[in-house]
Protein backbone atom coordinates (compact mmCIF):
# COMPACT_ATOMS: atom_id res chain seq x y z
CA UNK A 1 0.00 0.00 0.00
CA UNK A 2 1.06 3.45 -0.72
CA UNK A 3 0.54 6.10 1.90
CA UNK A 4 1.31 9.85 1.15
CA UNK A 5 1.16 13.01 3.85
CA UNK A 6 0.71 16.27 2.87
CA UNK A 7 1.20 19.81 4.87
CA UNK A 8 1.22 19.96 8.18
CA UNK A 9 0.55 16.14 8.69
CA UNK A 10 3.64 15.58 6.09
CA UNK A 11 5.85 17.53 8.49
CA UNK A 12 4.94 15.70 11.63
CA UNK A 13 5.16 12.11 9.74
CA UNK A 14 8.69 13.65 8.38
CA UNK A 15 7.87 11.94 5.64
CA UNK A 16 6.02 12.69 2.32
CA UNK A 17 5.59 8.79 0.96
CA UNK A 18 6.06 5.26 1.99
CA UNK A 19 5.20 1.78 1.01
CA UNK A 20 3.64 -0.44 3.89
CA UNK A 21 2.68 -3.97 3.64
CA UNK A 22 -0.84 -3.56 5.07
CA UNK A 23 -1.40 -5.62 8.44
CA UNK A 24 -4.12 -8.13 8.64
CA UNK A 25 -6.31 -6.21 11.57
CA UNK A 26 -6.39 -2.79 9.20
CA UNK A 27 -9.60 -2.75 7.73
CA UNK A 28 -10.82 0.99 7.54
CA UNK A 29 -8.63 4.38 6.67
CA UNK A 30 -9.02 4.56 10.70
CA UNK A 31 -7.69 1.47 11.99
CA UNK A 32 -4.72 2.48 9.36
CA UNK A 33 -4.78 5.79 11.51
CA UNK A 34 -4.69 4.05 14.11
CA UNK A 35 -1.82 1.51 13.47
CA UNK A 36 0.51 4.52 12.06
CA UNK A 37 -0.09 6.44 15.40
CA UNK A 38 1.14 3.20 17.06
CA UNK A 39 4.63 3.98 15.56
CA UNK A 40 5.10 6.96 18.21
CA UNK A 41 7.05 9.98 17.21
CA UNK A 42 5.85 12.14 14.76
CA UNK A 43 3.25 9.76 13.48
CA UNK A 44 1.32 10.11 16.96
CA UNK A 45 1.47 13.46 17.25
CA UNK A 46 0.23 13.88 13.19
CA UNK A 47 -3.06 11.81 14.13
CA UNK A 48 -3.43 12.86 17.85
CA UNK A 49 -6.66 14.81 16.07
CA UNK A 50 -8.26 12.43 13.97
CA UNK A 51 -11.03 14.90 13.27
CA UNK A 52 -8.45 17.70 11.94
CA UNK A 53 -6.74 14.99 9.65
CA UNK A 54 -8.67 14.07 6.03
CA UNK A 55 -8.18 11.17 4.12
CA UNK A 56 -8.01 10.54 0.36
CA UNK A 57 -8.26 6.49 -1.13
CA UNK A 58 -7.55 6.40 -4.65
CA UNK A 59 -7.20 10.03 -5.14
CA UNK A 60 -10.93 10.48 -4.08
CA UNK A 61 -12.08 11.99 -0.56
CA UNK A 62 -13.13 8.93 1.50
CA UNK A 63 -14.49 9.08 5.08
CA UNK A 64 -12.56 7.72 7.61
CA UNK A 65 -14.49 4.76 8.00
CA UNK A 66 -14.12 3.53 4.48
CA UNK A 67 -12.04 0.18 4.06
CA UNK A 68 -8.96 0.02 2.75
CA UNK A 69 -6.87 -2.34 0.77
CA UNK A 70 -3.22 -3.48 0.28
CA UNK A 71 -3.71 -1.90 -3.70
CA UNK A 72 -4.76 1.52 -2.75
CA UNK A 73 -3.24 4.61 -2.64
CA UNK A 74 -4.06 6.09 0.84
CA UNK A 75 -3.18 10.08 1.32
CA UNK A 76 -3.33 11.71 5.08
CA UNK A 77 -3.89 15.81 4.77
CA UNK A 78 -5.12 18.45 6.46
CA UNK A 79 -8.28 20.63 5.07
CA UNK A 80 -7.34 21.77 1.87
CA UNK A 81 -6.62 25.69 1.52
CA UNK A 82 -6.45 26.35 -2.14
CA UNK A 83 -8.02 28.44 -3.97
CA UNK B 1 -9.99 23.35 -19.31
CA UNK B 2 -7.83 22.87 -16.92
CA UNK B 3 -4.09 23.33 -16.16
CA UNK B 4 -2.17 22.87 -12.26
CA UNK B 5 1.17 24.86 -13.46
CA UNK B 6 4.66 26.62 -11.20
CA UNK B 7 4.45 28.99 -14.24
CA UNK B 8 2.46 32.48 -14.21
CA UNK B 9 -0.83 32.40 -16.15
CA UNK B 10 -1.78 35.76 -18.61
CA UNK B 11 -4.77 36.74 -17.66
CA UNK B 12 -5.84 38.81 -20.84
CA UNK B 13 -4.73 36.13 -22.92
CA UNK B 14 -6.63 33.36 -21.34
CA UNK B 15 -9.61 35.43 -21.21
CA UNK B 16 -9.16 35.96 -24.97
CA UNK B 17 -8.41 31.95 -25.88
CA UNK B 18 -11.11 30.90 -24.09
CA UNK B 19 -14.08 33.02 -26.61
CA UNK B 20 -12.05 33.05 -29.19
CA UNK B 21 -14.45 33.12 -32.42
CA UNK B 22 -17.60 32.26 -30.36
CA UNK B 23 -20.09 34.92 -31.01
CA UNK B 24 -22.65 33.40 -29.21
CA UNK B 25 -21.50 34.67 -26.15
CA UNK B 26 -23.11 37.48 -23.99
CA UNK B 27 -20.40 37.73 -21.28
CA UNK B 28 -17.55 36.38 -19.99
CA UNK B 29 -16.76 36.64 -16.10
CA UNK B 30 -12.99 36.02 -14.40
CA UNK B 31 -11.68 35.69 -10.75
CA UNK B 32 -7.94 35.77 -10.40
CA UNK B 33 -6.51 34.70 -6.71
CA UNK B 34 -3.70 36.73 -5.49
CA UNK B 35 -1.56 36.43 -2.76
CA UNK B 36 -1.87 39.27 0.08
CA UNK B 37 1.06 40.92 1.93
CA UNK B 38 -1.34 40.44 5.24
CA UNK B 39 -2.75 37.14 7.11
CA UNK B 40 -4.62 37.73 10.02
CA UNK B 41 -1.96 39.30 12.17
CA UNK B 42 0.62 38.27 10.46
CA UNK B 43 3.12 40.12 7.45
CA UNK B 44 3.32 37.56 4.53
CA UNK B 45 6.67 37.47 2.71
CA UNK B 46 6.43 34.05 0.56
CA UNK B 47 3.48 31.71 0.06
CA UNK B 48 4.28 28.63 -0.83
CA UNK B 49 1.81 26.09 -2.27
CA UNK B 50 2.17 22.56 -2.12
CA UNK B 51 -0.62 20.15 -3.80
CA UNK B 52 -1.52 16.44 -4.26
CA UNK B 53 -0.31 15.58 -7.96
CA UNK B 54 -2.69 13.00 -9.56
CA UNK B 55 -5.92 13.92 -7.33
CA UNK B 56 -5.81 18.10 -7.68
CA UNK B 57 -6.09 17.29 -11.66
CA UNK B 58 -8.87 14.79 -10.75
CA UNK B 59 -10.58 17.17 -8.60
CA UNK B 60 -10.39 20.31 -11.18
CA UNK B 61 -11.61 18.58 -13.59
CA UNK B 62 -14.41 17.21 -11.76
CA UNK B 63 -15.06 20.76 -10.46
CA UNK B 64 -15.39 21.87 -13.89
CA UNK B 65 -17.54 19.54 -15.16
CA UNK B 66 -19.74 19.95 -12.23
CA UNK B 67 -20.01 24.03 -13.18
CA UNK B 68 -20.77 22.58 -16.84
CA UNK B 69 -23.50 20.71 -15.65
CA UNK B 70 -25.02 23.13 -13.65
CA UNK B 71 -24.87 26.06 -16.13
CA UNK B 72 -25.15 25.88 -19.94
CA UNK B 73 -21.05 27.16 -20.29
CA UNK B 74 -19.76 28.21 -23.78
CA UNK B 75 -16.35 27.58 -21.72
CA UNK B 76 -14.61 27.39 -18.60
CA UNK B 77 -10.77 27.82 -18.06
CA UNK B 78 -9.55 27.10 -14.29
CA UNK B 79 -5.73 27.90 -13.50
CA UNK B 80 -4.25 26.70 -10.19
CA UNK B 81 -0.65 27.71 -9.35
CA UNK B 82 2.05 25.63 -6.74
CA UNK B 83 5.33 26.64 -5.35
CA UNK B 84 6.30 29.41 -3.94
CA UNK B 85 4.50 33.01 -4.45
CA UNK B 86 4.99 36.42 -3.00
CA UNK B 87 2.65 38.94 -2.22
CA UNK B 88 1.03 40.49 -5.47
CA UNK B 89 1.77 36.77 -7.63
CA UNK B 90 -1.63 35.14 -8.95
CA UNK B 91 -2.32 32.01 -7.47
CA UNK B 92 -5.65 31.09 -9.75
CA UNK B 93 -7.86 31.90 -12.27
CA UNK B 94 -11.12 31.28 -13.07
CA UNK B 95 -12.96 32.15 -16.38
CA UNK B 96 -16.53 31.59 -17.49
CA UNK B 97 -18.18 32.51 -20.64
CA UNK B 98 -21.75 32.03 -20.90
CA UNK B 99 -24.53 33.26 -23.43
CA UNK B 100 -26.27 34.72 -19.92
CA UNK B 101 -24.41 36.76 -17.63
CA UNK B 102 -25.71 35.23 -14.91
CA UNK B 103 -24.80 32.07 -15.41
CA UNK B 104 -21.04 33.26 -16.15
CA UNK B 105 -20.88 34.89 -12.80
CA UNK B 106 -22.58 32.52 -10.89
CA UNK B 107 -20.50 29.69 -12.49
CA UNK B 108 -17.22 31.71 -11.61
CA UNK B 109 -18.17 31.91 -7.86
CA UNK B 110 -19.21 28.24 -7.64
CA UNK B 111 -16.07 27.50 -9.10
CA UNK B 112 -14.02 29.71 -6.90
CA UNK B 113 -16.10 28.01 -3.70
CA UNK B 114 -15.60 24.72 -4.67
CA UNK B 115 -11.58 25.27 -5.36
CA UNK B 116 -11.49 26.40 -2.07
CA UNK B 117 -12.98 23.54 -0.39
CA UNK B 118 -12.16 20.56 -2.69
CA UNK B 119 -8.58 21.08 -4.42
CA UNK B 120 -5.83 19.36 -2.37
CA UNK B 121 -3.78 23.02 -2.23
CA UNK B 122 -2.48 23.68 1.49
CA UNK B 123 -0.66 27.19 2.02
CA UNK B 124 2.14 27.80 3.94
CA UNK B 125 2.62 31.06 5.02
CA UNK B 126 6.08 32.90 5.72
CA UNK B 127 6.17 36.24 7.32
CA UNK B 128 7.43 38.45 10.52
CA UNK B 129 5.58 35.33 12.53
CA UNK B 130 7.50 32.62 11.27
CA UNK B 131 5.71 29.30 8.59
CA UNK B 132 2.34 29.40 9.50
CA UNK B 133 -0.05 26.53 7.44
CA UNK B 134 -3.14 28.71 6.57
CA UNK B 135 -5.91 27.22 8.48
CA UNK B 136 -9.58 26.63 6.58
CA UNK B 137 -12.25 29.08 7.04
CA UNK B 138 -16.00 27.94 8.24
CA UNK B 139 -16.72 30.94 5.73
CA UNK B 140 -15.38 29.05 2.76
CA UNK B 141 -17.41 25.94 3.30
CA UNK B 142 -20.45 28.26 4.06
CA UNK B 143 -19.63 29.39 0.65
CA UNK B 144 -19.73 26.12 -0.91
CA UNK B 145 -22.71 24.82 1.20
CA UNK B 146 -25.17 27.40 -0.75
CA UNK B 147 -24.70 25.54 -4.10
CA UNK B 148 -25.91 22.28 -1.86
CA UNK C 1 -12.61 54.72 -13.01
CA UNK C 2 -15.21 55.38 -15.25
CA UNK C 3 -15.07 55.79 -18.91
CA UNK C 4 -17.38 55.82 -21.49
CA UNK C 5 -15.66 55.18 -25.26
CA UNK C 6 -15.93 54.68 -28.68
CA UNK C 7 -12.74 52.48 -28.55
CA UNK C 8 -12.42 48.67 -27.96
CA UNK C 9 -10.80 48.27 -24.44
CA UNK C 10 -8.01 45.83 -23.18
CA UNK C 11 -9.24 43.56 -20.67
CA UNK C 12 -6.27 42.40 -19.76
CA UNK C 13 -4.30 45.66 -19.38
CA UNK C 14 -6.96 46.91 -17.04
CA UNK C 15 -7.17 44.81 -14.76
CA UNK C 16 -3.26 44.88 -14.49
CA UNK C 17 -3.79 48.65 -13.89
CA UNK C 18 -5.96 48.08 -11.04
CA UNK C 19 -4.13 45.98 -9.56
CA UNK C 20 -0.91 47.40 -9.98
CA UNK C 21 1.45 47.50 -6.73
CA UNK C 22 -1.46 46.85 -4.17
CA UNK C 23 -0.21 43.83 -2.60
CA UNK C 24 -3.07 44.06 0.08
CA UNK C 25 -5.59 42.76 -3.04
CA UNK C 26 -6.39 39.36 -2.12
CA UNK C 27 -8.85 38.81 -5.47
CA UNK C 28 -10.08 40.97 -8.94
CA UNK C 29 -12.83 40.29 -10.03
CA UNK C 30 -13.99 41.22 -13.81
CA UNK C 31 -16.86 40.96 -16.66
CA UNK C 32 -17.04 41.34 -19.86
CA UNK C 33 -20.20 41.59 -21.80
CA UNK C 34 -20.22 41.31 -25.42
CA UNK C 35 -22.37 41.49 -28.58
CA UNK C 36 -23.96 38.29 -29.43
CA UNK C 37 -25.06 36.95 -33.02
CA UNK C 38 -28.78 36.14 -31.79
CA UNK C 39 -31.36 38.13 -29.75
CA UNK C 40 -34.36 36.34 -29.31
CA UNK C 41 -35.29 34.90 -32.19
CA UNK C 42 -33.24 37.25 -35.25
CA UNK C 43 -29.88 37.56 -35.77
CA UNK C 44 -27.69 40.28 -34.89
CA UNK C 45 -25.20 41.72 -37.33
CA UNK C 46 -24.68 45.19 -35.79
CA UNK C 47 -25.61 46.65 -32.13
CA UNK C 48 -25.43 50.10 -32.18
CA UNK C 49 -25.31 51.86 -28.87
CA UNK C 50 -26.91 55.35 -28.26
CA UNK C 51 -26.11 56.99 -24.78
CA UNK C 52 -27.21 60.11 -23.18
CA UNK C 53 -23.82 61.96 -23.16
CA UNK C 54 -23.24 63.86 -19.74
CA UNK C 55 -26.04 61.60 -17.79
CA UNK C 56 -24.45 58.65 -18.97
CA UNK C 57 -21.02 59.76 -17.13
CA UNK C 58 -22.94 60.90 -14.29
CA UNK C 59 -24.84 57.97 -13.80
CA UNK C 60 -22.07 55.84 -13.79
CA UNK C 61 -19.76 57.41 -11.30
CA UNK C 62 -22.62 57.50 -8.74
CA UNK C 63 -23.25 53.57 -9.75
CA UNK C 64 -19.54 53.11 -8.90
CA UNK C 65 -19.79 55.12 -5.38
CA UNK C 66 -22.38 52.78 -4.43
CA UNK C 67 -20.65 49.92 -4.95
CA UNK C 68 -17.80 51.41 -2.86
CA UNK C 69 -19.95 52.60 -0.53
CA UNK C 70 -21.81 48.68 0.03
CA UNK C 71 -18.27 46.80 0.08
CA UNK C 72 -14.54 47.68 1.13
CA UNK C 73 -12.90 47.55 -2.48
CA UNK C 74 -9.38 48.09 -3.31
CA UNK C 75 -10.44 49.84 -6.84
CA UNK C 76 -13.05 49.34 -9.52
CA UNK C 77 -13.18 50.13 -13.17
CA UNK C 78 -15.75 50.62 -15.17
CA UNK C 79 -15.64 50.89 -18.98
CA UNK C 80 -19.06 51.05 -21.31
CA UNK C 81 -18.86 51.91 -25.14
CA UNK C 82 -21.30 53.23 -27.78
CA UNK C 83 -21.57 53.52 -31.18
CA UNK C 84 -21.36 50.35 -33.97
CA UNK C 85 -20.54 47.15 -32.84
CA UNK C 86 -20.46 43.64 -34.17
CA UNK C 87 -21.13 40.12 -33.06
CA UNK C 88 -17.98 38.91 -30.57
CA UNK C 89 -16.87 42.88 -29.63
CA UNK C 90 -16.79 43.99 -26.46
CA UNK C 91 -19.60 46.53 -24.91
CA UNK C 92 -18.82 46.77 -20.71
CA UNK C 93 -16.03 46.02 -18.76
CA UNK C 94 -16.06 45.83 -15.15
CA UNK C 95 -13.51 45.02 -12.14
CA UNK C 96 -13.55 45.12 -8.87
CA UNK C 97 -10.20 44.20 -6.89
CA UNK C 98 -11.06 43.51 -3.14
CA UNK C 99 -8.82 41.77 0.03
CA UNK C 100 -11.56 39.28 0.01
CA UNK C 101 -13.35 37.88 -3.06
CA UNK C 102 -16.87 37.52 -1.79
CA UNK C 103 -16.69 41.42 -1.98
CA UNK C 104 -15.26 41.60 -5.16
CA UNK C 105 -17.58 39.13 -6.70
CA UNK C 106 -20.81 40.56 -5.13
CA UNK C 107 -19.46 44.21 -6.45
CA UNK C 108 -19.19 43.69 -10.07
CA UNK C 109 -21.97 41.82 -10.42
CA UNK C 110 -23.94 44.62 -8.29
CA UNK C 111 -22.38 46.94 -11.19
CA UNK C 112 -23.58 44.69 -13.80
CA UNK C 113 -27.65 44.79 -12.54
CA UNK C 114 -26.93 48.44 -12.09
CA UNK C 115 -25.90 49.03 -15.12
CA UNK C 116 -28.34 47.28 -17.04
CA UNK C 117 -31.00 49.15 -15.36
CA UNK C 118 -29.47 52.50 -14.10
CA UNK C 119 -26.97 53.85 -17.00
CA UNK C 120 -28.41 55.84 -19.92
CA UNK C 121 -27.66 53.48 -23.31
CA UNK C 122 -30.16 51.91 -25.65
CA UNK C 123 -29.24 49.22 -28.06
CA UNK C 124 -30.61 49.05 -31.54
CA UNK C 125 -30.14 46.25 -33.28
CA UNK C 126 -29.94 45.38 -36.77
CA UNK C 127 -29.99 41.80 -38.95
CA UNK C 128 -32.07 39.49 -40.67
CA UNK C 129 -35.48 41.06 -39.03
CA UNK C 130 -34.18 44.95 -39.30
CA UNK C 131 -33.48 47.26 -37.08
CA UNK C 132 -34.53 46.63 -33.24
CA UNK C 133 -34.53 48.56 -29.96
CA UNK C 134 -34.21 45.89 -27.38
CA UNK C 135 -36.18 45.97 -25.03
CA UNK C 136 -35.64 46.16 -21.40
CA UNK C 137 -35.91 42.75 -19.40
CA UNK C 138 -37.58 42.13 -15.92
CA UNK C 139 -35.02 39.93 -15.51
CA UNK C 140 -32.71 42.82 -15.31
CA UNK C 141 -35.23 44.78 -12.87
CA UNK C 142 -35.27 41.94 -10.95
CA UNK C 143 -31.59 41.28 -10.32
CA UNK C 144 -30.98 44.88 -9.39
CA UNK C 145 -34.10 44.50 -6.79
CA UNK C 146 -31.89 41.56 -5.04
CA UNK C 147 -29.89 44.65 -4.04
CA UNK C 148 -32.21 46.59 -2.21
CA UNK D 1 -35.74 75.04 -21.81
CA UNK D 2 -33.63 72.18 -23.37
CA UNK D 3 -35.31 68.88 -24.46
CA UNK D 4 -33.72 66.17 -25.72
CA UNK D 5 -35.09 62.63 -26.98
CA UNK D 6 -33.53 59.14 -27.41
CA UNK D 7 -33.74 55.84 -28.93
CA UNK D 8 -37.38 55.23 -30.15
CA UNK D 9 -38.71 58.29 -28.69
CA UNK D 10 -36.54 60.16 -30.73
CA UNK D 11 -36.99 58.31 -33.82
CA UNK D 12 -40.55 59.00 -33.70
CA UNK D 13 -40.50 62.65 -32.72
CA UNK D 14 -37.89 62.89 -35.64
CA UNK D 15 -35.70 65.28 -33.50
CA UNK D 16 -33.10 64.37 -31.04
CA UNK D 17 -33.14 68.18 -29.22
CA UNK D 18 -34.92 71.12 -29.09
CA UNK D 19 -35.38 74.04 -27.28
CA UNK D 20 -38.52 75.60 -26.51
CA UNK D 21 -40.42 78.04 -24.13
CA UNK D 22 -41.77 76.69 -21.70
CA UNK D 23 -45.99 77.42 -21.64
CA UNK D 24 -47.36 78.78 -18.25
CA UNK D 25 -50.05 75.91 -17.98
CA UNK D 26 -47.15 73.40 -17.73
CA UNK D 27 -46.02 72.36 -14.21
CA UNK D 28 -44.62 69.06 -14.67
CA UNK D 29 -43.03 66.26 -16.51
CA UNK D 30 -46.30 65.03 -17.39
CA UNK D 31 -47.61 68.59 -18.26
CA UNK D 32 -45.14 69.11 -20.74
CA UNK D 33 -45.49 65.20 -22.35
CA UNK D 34 -49.13 66.22 -22.88
CA UNK D 35 -48.01 69.26 -24.70
CA UNK D 36 -45.80 68.12 -26.93
CA UNK D 37 -47.99 65.56 -27.81
CA UNK D 38 -50.95 68.21 -28.97
CA UNK D 39 -48.24 68.95 -31.58
CA UNK D 40 -49.48 65.77 -33.25
CA UNK D 41 -47.72 63.42 -35.56
CA UNK D 42 -44.44 61.88 -34.47
CA UNK D 43 -44.93 63.72 -30.77
CA UNK D 44 -48.64 62.18 -30.39
CA UNK D 45 -47.01 58.80 -31.56
CA UNK D 46 -43.55 58.88 -29.53
CA UNK D 47 -46.18 59.94 -25.99
CA UNK D 48 -48.89 57.32 -26.92
CA UNK D 49 -48.30 54.90 -24.18
CA UNK D 50 -46.60 57.35 -21.62
CA UNK D 51 -45.91 54.94 -19.00
CA UNK D 52 -43.14 53.33 -21.35
CA UNK D 53 -41.55 56.80 -21.54
CA UNK D 54 -38.75 57.44 -18.86
CA UNK D 55 -37.89 61.02 -17.99
CA UNK D 56 -34.47 62.71 -16.75
CA UNK D 57 -34.52 66.24 -15.12
CA UNK D 58 -31.51 67.78 -15.51
CA UNK D 59 -29.63 64.36 -15.78
CA UNK D 60 -31.24 62.85 -13.55
CA UNK D 61 -33.99 59.88 -13.50
CA UNK D 62 -37.52 61.90 -12.32
CA UNK D 63 -40.93 60.96 -11.69
CA UNK D 64 -43.63 61.91 -14.18
CA UNK D 65 -45.13 63.74 -11.76
CA UNK D 66 -42.19 66.05 -10.75
CA UNK D 67 -41.99 70.20 -11.51
CA UNK D 68 -40.13 71.26 -14.44
CA UNK D 69 -38.79 74.52 -14.75
CA UNK D 70 -37.90 76.66 -18.10
CA UNK D 71 -34.19 76.67 -17.23
CA UNK D 72 -34.32 72.91 -16.87
CA UNK D 73 -32.82 70.07 -19.36
CA UNK D 74 -35.80 67.12 -19.70
CA UNK D 75 -34.66 64.23 -21.50
CA UNK D 76 -37.60 61.71 -22.60
CA UNK D 77 -36.13 57.88 -23.25
CA UNK D 78 -37.72 54.39 -23.41
CA UNK D 79 -36.40 51.96 -20.51
CA UNK D 80 -32.57 51.57 -20.44
CA UNK D 81 -30.55 48.47 -22.04
CA UNK D 82 -27.05 49.04 -21.26
CA UNK D 83 -24.40 46.76 -20.15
Amino acid sequence: MKILYFAWVREKTGISKEDITLPDDVGTALDLIGWLSQRGGGYADAFSNVDSVRVAINQEYANHDRPVTDTDEIAFFPPVTGG
Amino acid sequence: MIKVQLEDFDIGAEIEALRAGDTGIGGICSFVGTVRDMSEDATVSTMTLEHYTGMTEKALAEIEAEANERWTLSGSTVIHRYGELHPGDNIVLVVTASAHRQAAFEACSFLMDWLKTKAPFWKLESGDKGPNWVEAKSSDDDATARWR
